[in-house]
Order: structure tokens, then C-alpha cells, then sequence
């Protein structure tokens, strides 16, 4: 679904409705998936549960010893179940902020801003899809293969990685009943011309009527050449440093190609999920 | 009951003290706060022509604090009557417009173009820089704040504030000139000029270089500055600078501002008006204020001067 | 091996770039840390005259910094010529004696006491009232700074250091007018001037109302300011505000500052300035620089013009 | 004894000597010892532990939450033992910093700046004190009855306090030798008048060659109404809020009476202990 627009933001005539919740969300788990990944399971029942794949939420972050993580963290969301109220994320610990993330303990809480931006979108006519990603694209990617399942569409996920230790994922695509094919770089299967070959195979065995990725510049410019010249759907979900998460700041714009001009689009309001055709290389 | 109503002047009265900061709000709060129970809403900064932004990276977190260099991408003031007007017309908080321009005459123009139904009032951004006196900002010198306050007040009827700028050497000055050009009140202040490296790429953090300080970081410089000004001049301050909770917006009523603004506290937790205005609320009740406009007359100090400009060393 | 030193102009050459900052340093830091490790000793500011500190509280904590109101309290310089410099002779680090003065020529008169045996050299602290000029501090404008500079360069061959405000609303004028009246070096920059309110008892933190901000909480402005001033002028700048470690060391001597001081962080931290120097020195190796002073000409940025005051909104 | 003074204070030839330390102090236990006071225990060996009676440590004391103290705290050494290395502190908690402090759990570490100041004096013909202190001032004058006893000095200490609960440190006193009085507002025996009858008694009985005290303005002031007026040798234990403890921001001072002049001194270099007869009200 994409996020009710602005039409849609009416002041209650009684009550005011919100679409957005800052939810103080209560840690159930949150455990090493490998050496740089966390994976971490809330309760965070309402609005936050209802988010949709490729929608993100703004973490805050604990601030501890010398980490002071002053902005919140933006995150996609790994999973979210209005039916638990549970919503996951699958983070790597890289600076200040997600240090602070991954200090938190089971029975700690957090606030949890979302559900934010502009998801995926499976347009009617689409009914087999491949996505590719890398490193922490994949938490963004995965949830949109159960999406894809839910409608009856047809998925195959790429998933690229360093090594076979850095494979994120593929158990959440193939419980999603999505055909995976693993590149790597250490066995070389990750370059270009390998993954443009297998890109053009799925395409010519009609297994890609739409082309999704995250996680990679390279990647995302392979498909996008490859969705022009194929003439396939394509969405490409885009990361950008984040003070807000609400379209207020503008700290998050990045350069988009529409219609031959460039025009700047804010990533956590225009996006995080932008056309394929419209993204500039990052 | 404590009565948070507070006059403005020129018939402006707002049902609470707290609003949004110019630059740090837009239509996506009202998908997580009811923008009805705001004492205003005030929008980004709008210029007449088509304006980018600066380069990325344009934030940085500093400790405890945020340096931007966002600057103001404008899609012009006809995009915003034809757009974003509609929007906050739906809501019944008083729409203050936040304007900019390169010069004094065009002040005076993009003033003239906001007489328009569901805008209640005008905002001068005046911190940005005047391209006939080298790029220096008009709020700099009392000087160049007149000539823009003065061409804004010949064509508008509305209110008027100024919204200084913290970077000026004499605020009390320039708070003066803008009340004599006419000015119904002053936002005291804007960001702080400042700048961060990183020591690893040896580069500045932010692709311009230098950026605006605005968070807790600069509580304490705003609310000498609006102490300053609302001790320098009648008309109303709007404090503005690092308010995060209900105690530092009671901070800034009792340095004299009437009313107060929210920036940077609304980034990392955007129900922080909401919260700030149930706080002043309790603290009213709690001190047995009947009144938050009371706050005002409240301090206890021997009063310094507004032109007090030494540093204690 | 990383050489340390720096070259400071008319002879003065440190042994590293890191030293106290006026007022934060005392006899009392000899019992914790070996004051010949320093770069150099710098003086609490000393006026000619017997001057009592402001009323306390004094001091107060405000998120991430310090505010205070110390003021100049000062035995005067017959005391300190008779009583604190024989105790600073003891120690190898050349010894900055900071003064202070109420007019122009009461500047030069203090600096021509100062041509003595175990003095190196001057900072003047213009960061001072003039009460020639209604109280206004002399480096808030560039004449000022100019005419107490050039009254201390007549009289004495010494190093001279400006330190200057930041509460100037111009700071590069200021530092250009200090170099042209012959000063040795700038000091950038004081405190600046902020206030905090206790809700509570609804009187300001300090008994002097307003008071000096200093602490991490003023880094990136003193930083911004150090940038501006060191491409503003060719003698040399040192940096002071808010540095804590050798990071932020680091920050300033990309910046364009050829030493730098330490202010705040040795009152909650006393060895703050040993671990900056051991810092500085391991950055240095793990860059690849073989001296400190190729710190200066590292930082790659698309240089802005020193006078660019606009804050980016 | 007095506290080394700047002339002493030489560069070493070839090693530098610190008389100073800022230790990285270890917790050994922090309990509650009422409703109001903990004791920690540090462990912190070298000159720590050679604090002498009325010196004290300028302590960093932990960020926790929305208590963020920026300063550290004065706090009077309750006891240092240079044979052990330990260190222990009698506090009352009382703002961010004293519960920043209070968080400390054994194990913990936090940094400790000392011994500073000057502690108190006991002159060579002073055989008999009266010690007299209300509050935290309790845990100031404490070790002094030690020094007493360690001397052949007579201690008599009289120990002011709300009600029975809030009484401190009197078994430190008694396992000391020293005699207690308690007085008490709940019972009305700490009013002025019957503190100063129990100090002329004292006075009368040869019980009385010095008057110490701290923690109470009244009772100072009642002690230095005595003092000169029974020509007894006196001193006092001062307050003063603090940023550096070591003489060099100026932020500690209050006004003295010199030879009739007022003048300002640093609390935290020229005292904390000062002459009784220099002292001005608070
Ligand atoms: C819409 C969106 C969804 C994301 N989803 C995930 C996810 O599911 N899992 C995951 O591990 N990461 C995700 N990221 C990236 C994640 O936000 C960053 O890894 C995180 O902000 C790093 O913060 P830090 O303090 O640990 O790192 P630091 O490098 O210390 O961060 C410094 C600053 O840069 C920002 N920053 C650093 N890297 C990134 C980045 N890649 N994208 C945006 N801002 C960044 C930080 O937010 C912070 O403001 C997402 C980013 C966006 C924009
Ligand atoms: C030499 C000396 C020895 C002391 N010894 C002890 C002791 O043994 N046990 C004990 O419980 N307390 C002692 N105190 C008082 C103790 O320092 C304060 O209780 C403590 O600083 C309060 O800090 P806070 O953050 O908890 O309170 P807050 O009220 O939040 O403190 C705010 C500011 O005021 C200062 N402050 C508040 N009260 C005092 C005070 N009474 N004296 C000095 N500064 C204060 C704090 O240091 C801080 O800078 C001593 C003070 C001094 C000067
Ligand atoms: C990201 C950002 C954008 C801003 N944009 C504007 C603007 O367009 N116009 C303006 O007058 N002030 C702008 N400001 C300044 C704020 O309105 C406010 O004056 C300043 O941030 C200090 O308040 P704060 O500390 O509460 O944020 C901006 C501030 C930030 C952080
Ligand atoms: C308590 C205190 C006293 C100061 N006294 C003086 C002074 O006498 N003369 C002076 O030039 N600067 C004085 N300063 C300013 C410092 O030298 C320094 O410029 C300022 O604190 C910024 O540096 P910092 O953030 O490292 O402390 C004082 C600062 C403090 C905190
Ligand atoms: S993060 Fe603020 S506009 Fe996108
Ligand atoms: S606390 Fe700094 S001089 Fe006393």
C-alpha cells in the first residue's frame, strides 16, 4: 500500500487520528544473527505493527559510555504482524546508534517512530518478481516476498555477499516460497556479467516481470539499465542519513531523474521505495 | 484552569505559547500530532524564485546538538499558495508564513503576495543573506534589519515578526530597529554558525562546510538572547533555541519571552510540543500561576541592562 | 618519531601545541601533572588594578558544558610579578601572561610591566569591557581590538596574543585588525555569553545573571570561528572552546590552528592535556605525518571565504 | 597536617612526583546506610589512600539517564587507609550527581580526584576536643576523632540530627573513644541554647582546648560566639559549590574576616578547613 498522502490528512472534526505513532516499543529479543548482524524482536502493538515492506521506522537509540547517538536510527522493517503486535528489525551494528541498539536487553524499551514512508508496490500486472540485494538491502527486500506470496506473485531473490558467512536471509525467502540463487564474492559469482546473465535468463524464462533491489549501488544500476532495455517494472528502495524520518528536515534528499530533469526527492517522504527509472547513481 | 492564551498583538492571539520552528516542521506531523492543539504553525522558510538546497551530507550530530546546512530549497510562493496553503488551511491553528529574500525590495514583494485568506501573520526569516551588502545577513546590523522590516511593514497589515539571527554581535540593536521599522514581534533565534571535521576523512562533516547549531546545545546562548531582546524592546519575543522539554519553554517565558518555539526537540521526538504544553500547563498550576502570560514578570534578578555584552572573563 | 613543535612567530617556539586556557589553569594543576610536559603555561588574566570577582553562585553545570561568572578577580600585577612568577619559573614550558585592562592605554601601560625575566610572552584578554567604549569589550570591533593592540605593541618586543570573543558578530575583521596592529597570534576564542534560569526558584542559575559558556557545548562554534580567523590572517591562530581529547585537538589544528588551548575539560578531567598530546602524537603516526605543523595545510575542503557569516537557513 | 604548599610543589629534577592523584577507584561496596546516606567503599591504592581528616576528593560521578552531571562532587574522605588502600565516602543523595554516584555497584570504577585541600589542625596544646557537626557535616568531622585518638587527644562530639533516624556516625565516634551527646530537634534538645550549655559545661570541665565543626551554619555560629569568647583554638569545615577543586576556577570562594578585613578565599585550596575565628555566616 502506498502511504495515504496528504489529501488524506484531515484534522478530525472530533478526534485526531494519527497515522504515524511514536511507539514505546518493549524488547523481547535481541540476538546476533552473525558476527555483525542483530536482529531484534519488539512488541510494539497499534499503528507500528501495521507497517508494510519497504516502509521504515526512526529508532532512537541508547545513549551509552561515550556512544551519544543524538538523531534516531532509520531502519526498514525485517517484519511486522498486526496479529502480534510484533515488529522486527535486522540491523548491523556499524556506529554510535546501532551500538546503542544493540546494548538493549530483553525487557528494555525504546521508541519507535512509524510506520514511515512509501513501500513497495506490486502493480497488478506483475505476477513473477526478482529481487536482489546485498548486506543489509536484504532486511529491506524480505519482507516483500511474503507480500509477493500474499498476492499470489511469483518471487526469486539474489542474494549477493562478501562470503558465505555474510548470506542474510534466504531461510525468510524460501519459507516465503521464493527461489534463491546465492552470488559471492569469494567464489566470484558476484560479478556483473554474473549477475546480468542470470537477470537476463530469469527475464527470458519469464520469471521477471518486475525487478526490486537494495543494498547496492552496482546492483541497482545493473537492474536499471536491464528494466530499461527489458522494459520490466522496476522499484529500488534507497538509504539516506536521516534526522527526522518525517519529510520536515530535508536532510535526506537525493538527486532523482524524472521526465530527463533532475529534481531532489526527500527519501523518507518520496521514498525509501522510488521507480527504478528515476534513481541516480549514489 | 491556568489560561495559556497569549496576545501576540495586532489581534493575534494564540490559544497556547508553543509552536513549530521555521524549518523544522511540514505537513508530515500531522500523521503523528494533532496540529489543532498548536499554538501556531509556522512553515519553512518560502522565497519568491525556485530555490535548490546546499550539498549532502547536510546534517551532523554533534554531541547534543545538530549542525545543518540544509538551507532553503523553495519551490517558490506560488507552488506554496497553490499547495500547501490548501493543506494548513485545514487546520485551525493561525498559519504563520516564513519568508525570505535576497534583498530589501523583495522583501517587501513576497510580503505583499502573503495578504491572502488563511495566512495569519508573517515571518521574516531575515537571517539569510542580503546579496546588495556582500552576503551579510540583514538581521547583522540594525541597519539592514530596518530597511527589510520597514519594506515588509509598508505593504502588510498582517503581523509581522523578525526572526533574528544569533550570529549578529548586538542583538539588542537589532531587536530595536526591527520594533522601530514596525515589527509586531521577534523569533530570537536562528541557528548558530558553526562547523565540525572529521578527523578520519580530514574533511568538514557537511558538504558546506560550515552549518547552523541549533539543540540543547545552544539553550543557554537563545535564552540570554531573548532576555536581551525582550528586555530591549514592547513587543513580543518568540523564544526559540534548544527547548526540548516544558522546563526549558518555562525558562524562556521567564527570560520574557511570551511565546516559544520548537525545532529541533520535534527530529528526535515529535510529540515534544504536545508534551511541552501539558508541562507549562502543570507548572502554572504547580507555582499558582493563573496565567501563563504571568510567567513574564516572574523573575527574580536585578535586571541587567539588554546592551550587557561581557562575557564574565 | 612525530616532531611536536610549533612555531609561534618572533622566536617563540613550543615545545607541543597544547596549553591551559586562561583562567582554567593554576599552581594547583603542578600537584597532578607535570607542567613541563606543556606546551606552555598560561596565566589566570591579571589587571594592573585590585579587582573582586562577581557575586556566586558563580558557576553552573548546563547539559554538556560549563557557565560561569568568575569575572577578573585579580591581586594585581605587583602580586603577581612578586608572588606567582617565581613559583612559574620553576618549570622549563614558556610562560603566557594573560592581562586585562579597562582602556586602551591602561593596556599598554600593563604590558610594558610585563618585559621581565621568565615572562615569554603577552595574551591579552580584549574580551573585556572598555569602558571607554560604554562597556563594550574591545574585540567586539575591529577599531577597538586595533587600538588596544597597536597601544601594547609599542611597548613591548614580547609575543603578543589577542584572544578574542566570540560574541563578535565579525570575528575575521577583528582578527584582521589584530594582526594589523602587530599582534603575534590570536587566541580564539573567550566564552560566550548564555544564561540559564532555575524554574524552580525563578532567578538566574548565576548571581551575575548572565555569564560565559565553555565546554564541549561551544566546540563547534569556537571551531568555526578558528577556521574563519586562520584563513582570515598569516600569523597564527590558536584554537580554545570546548576541547576534551586529542579528537578534538585534532579538529582544530585541521582547521587552520597552529596550537590549541584546553579550558573546561581540566577541571572535570586534570589530565585532559597530557592525553591531548599523547593523542595528537598517535594521530600524527597513524596519518602518516612526520610534525603536527602539516596539520595545518591537511584538511580538504572547498575552502570558503573567511567572512562568510550566513548561517545555511 | 597542613597541605603541602606551593613551595614544596617542584619540578622534579628528573621525575615528576605527583602529590595528587586521579585515581581510577574501584567499587567495593555502596549500601544504604538510612533513608537518605550511602557509604561507598573504594578501592584506591597510592596517594588516595593517604587523605588525611578534613581533606577531601572531587569525584566523577556517572551519567545516568536524564541525570547528567557535568562537574564532579566535593565529597569529604569518611575514612582512607593507606595500609589497605581503601577509601570510603558518607554521602547523602541529594541530586544528579550524588544518584549518579549511587548507581556505582561493586565491580564498577569511577575516577576520584585527591587528597585536596587542607584538613584540619590539631596544635600541640590542644588536649581535649569537642567536635560538633549536624547532617552530612558528620561524615567530615569523623575521621578527625581518629587523628584525636591517634594524638592522645580527648574527643567529645556532639551529634545534631532531625530524630533518632537520621543519626550518623556515631559508632564511628565511640569506637573511636570519643564521648557522644546526641541532640535531636524531635526531642527539642538540639535547640541552641541547650548546645550551648552542653559546650560551656564541656568548656568548664577542662574537656574543651578546641571546637570543630561542620555541616550547620547556627551551630558554627554559636561554636565561633564560644570560641572567642572563651579564647578556645577553633575550625571549621566549609561548603561551596565546586568545579575543579584544585584553586584554579575561582567558582568555590567566600568571604573570610582577617584581622577585620573581609576577604575572599577558595574553599576548596585555602580550606575546606578554616580557622573558626576567619569564618562568616553562610
Ligand atoms: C530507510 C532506511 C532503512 C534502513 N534500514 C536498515 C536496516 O534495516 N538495517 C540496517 O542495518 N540498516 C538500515 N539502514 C541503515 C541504518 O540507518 C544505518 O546503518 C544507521 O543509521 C547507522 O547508524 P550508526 O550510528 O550505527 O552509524 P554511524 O556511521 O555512526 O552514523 C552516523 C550518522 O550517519 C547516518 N548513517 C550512517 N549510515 C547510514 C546509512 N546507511 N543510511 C542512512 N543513514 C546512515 C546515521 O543515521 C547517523 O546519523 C537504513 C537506512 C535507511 C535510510
Ligand atoms: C569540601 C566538601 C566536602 C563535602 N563532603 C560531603 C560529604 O562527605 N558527604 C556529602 O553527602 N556531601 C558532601 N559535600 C556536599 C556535596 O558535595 C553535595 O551534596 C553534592 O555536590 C551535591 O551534588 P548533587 O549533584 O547530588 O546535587 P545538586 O543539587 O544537583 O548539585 C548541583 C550543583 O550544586 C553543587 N552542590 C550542591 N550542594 C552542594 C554542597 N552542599 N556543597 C557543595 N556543592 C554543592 C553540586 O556540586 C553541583 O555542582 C561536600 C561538599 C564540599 C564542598
Ligand atoms: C533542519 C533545520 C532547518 C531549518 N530551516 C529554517 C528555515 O527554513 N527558516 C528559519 O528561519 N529557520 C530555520 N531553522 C532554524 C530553526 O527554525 C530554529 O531557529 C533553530 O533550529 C533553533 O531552534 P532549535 O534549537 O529548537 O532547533 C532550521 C533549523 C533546522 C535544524
Ligand atoms: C572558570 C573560567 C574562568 C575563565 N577565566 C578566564 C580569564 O581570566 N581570562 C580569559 O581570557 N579567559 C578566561 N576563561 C575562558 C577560557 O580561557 C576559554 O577561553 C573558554 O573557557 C573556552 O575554552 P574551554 O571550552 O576549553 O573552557 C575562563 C573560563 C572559565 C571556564
Ligand atoms: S529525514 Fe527529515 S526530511 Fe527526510
Ligand atoms: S573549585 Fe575551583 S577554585 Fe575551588
Amino acid at each position: 500500500m502506498r502511504q495515504i498522502d496528504n489529501a488524506d490528512v484531515t484534522p478530525g472534526s472530533g478526534g485526531f487520528a494519527a497515522q504515524v505513532a511514536d511507539t514505546v516499543a518493549r524488547v523481547v529479543s535481541n540476538d546476533w544473527v552473525n558476527a555483525e548482524y542483530k536482529l531484534i524482536v519488539l512488541d510494539a502493538p497499534g499503528l507500528a505493527a501495521s507497517a508494510e515492506a519497504g516502509q521504515f521506522f526512526n529508532i532512537e537509540c541508547p545513549v551509552v559510555g561515550e556512544d551519544k547517538p543524538f538523531f534516531r536510527r532509520p531502519m526498514s522493517t525485517y517484519a511486522a504482524d498486526p496479529e502480534t503486535g510484533r515488529v522486527e528489525f535486522l540491523y548491523k551494528v556499524a556506529g554510535a546508534g546501532t551500538r546503542g541498539l544493540a546494548s538493549l536487553i530483553s525487557g528494555g524499551t525504546t521508541r519507535i517512530l512509524g510506520p514511515l514512508g512509501v513501500g513497495f508496490t506490486l502493480p497488478d500486472d506483475v505476477r513473477s518478481i526478482v529481487v536482489l540485494g546485498r548486506g543489509v538491502g536484504l532486511a529491506t527486500l524480505a519482507p516483500l516476498a511474503e507480500m509477493a506470496r500474499d498476492r499470489g506473485v511469483a518471487v526469486t531473490a539474489i542474494v549477493s555477499a562478501r562470503g558465505p558467512e555474510q548470506i542474510l536471509s534466504v531461510e525468510r525467502f524460501r519459507a516465503a516460497g521464493a527461489k534463491v540463487e546465492i552470488v559471492l564474492d569469494s567464489d566470484g559469482t558476484s560479478a556483473m556479467t554474473n549477475v546480468e546473465a542470470i537477470l537476463r535468463r530469469l527475464h527470458a524464462e519469464g520469471r521477471a516481470d518486475g525487478f526490486y533491489t537494495c543494498g547496492s549501488n552496482r546492483l541497482m544500476l545493473l537492474m536499471q539499465k536491464l528494466a530499461a532495455e527489458l522494459d520490466v517494472f522496476g522499484e529500488v528502495a534507497m538509504e539516506q542519513q536521516m534526522a527526522c524520518g518525517l519529510g520536515m528536515c530535508f536532510c535526506c534528499v537525493r538527486n532523482f531523474t524524472v521526465e530527463g530533469e533532475t529534481i531532489s526527492k526527500r527519501v523518507c517522504w518520496d521514498g525509501p521505495v522510488f521507480a527504478l527509472s528515476e534513481a541516480t547513481s549514489w | 484552569m491556568v489560561d495559556l492564551k497569549v496576545d501576540m498583538g495586532r489581534g493575534l492571539v494564540l490559544a497556547n505559547p508553543v509552536m513549530p520552528a521555521s524549518g523544522t516542521f511540514a505537513e508530515g506531523l500531522a500523521k503523528v500530532v494533532d496540529l489543532n492543539g498548536l499554538g501556531a504553525l509556522v512553515t519553512k522558510t518560502i522565497t519568491a524564485e525556485l530555490r535548490g538546497g546546499n550539498p549532502t551530507p547536510r546534517v551532523a550530530e554533534v554531541g547534543n546538538g545538530m549542525l545543518n546546512s540544509i538551507g532553503i530549497p523553495s519551490k517558490g510562493i506560488d507552488q506554496f499558495l497553490d499547495e500547501a496553503l490548501p493543506f494548513y488551511r485545514r487546520f485551525s491553528s493561525p498559519l504563520i508564513v516564513s519568508i525570505s529574500a535576497p534583498t530589501v525590495d523583495d522583501f517587501g514583494r513576497a510580503a505583499a503576495r502573503l495578504n491572502v485568506e488563511g495566512i495569519a501573520g508573517i515571518e521574516a526569516n531575515i537571517s539569510c543573506p542580503n546579496i546588495e551588502e556582500d552576503g551579510k545577513a540583514f538581521a547583522m546590523r540594525p541597519q539592514t534589519t530596518e530597511q527589510a522590516v520597514s519594506a515588509m511593514r509598508k505593504v502588510t497589515d498582517l503581523p509581522l515578526w523578525a526572526k533574528l539571527t544569533p550570529n549578529t554581535g548586538d542583538i539588542a540593536s537589532v531587536a530595536r530597529a526591527a520594533e522601530a521599522a514596525g515589527a509586531d514581534g521577534l523569533v530570537v533565534a536562528n541557528t548558530i554558525l558553526a562547523m565540525t571535521i572529521d578527523i578520519e576523512t580530514m574533511r568538514p562533516t557537511l558538504g558546506n562546510v560550515m552549518g547552523g547549531l541549533s539543540g540543547p546545545a545552544v539553550k543557554p546562548i537563545a535564552l540570554r538572547m531573548t532576555y536581551q531582546c525582550a528586555r530591549a524592546v514592547d513587543i513580543p519575543v518568540i523564544g526559540c533555541g534548544g527547548i526540548a522539554s516544558a522546563e526549558d519553554a518555562v525558562e524562556f517565558l521567564l527570560a520574557g519571552a511570551r511565546a516559544v518555539q520548537v525545532g529541533t526537540a520535534t527530529f528526535t521526538r515529535p510529540g515534544t510540543m504536545d508534551e511541552v504544553i501539558a508541562g507549562i500547563t502543570e507548572y502554572c498550576r504547580r507555582k499558582g500561576f493563573n496565567a501563563v502570560a504571568e510567567l513574564g514578570a516572574a523573575l527574580n534578578a536585578d535586571m541587567l541592562a539588554p546592551d550587557v555584552m561581557e562575557a564574565a572573563q
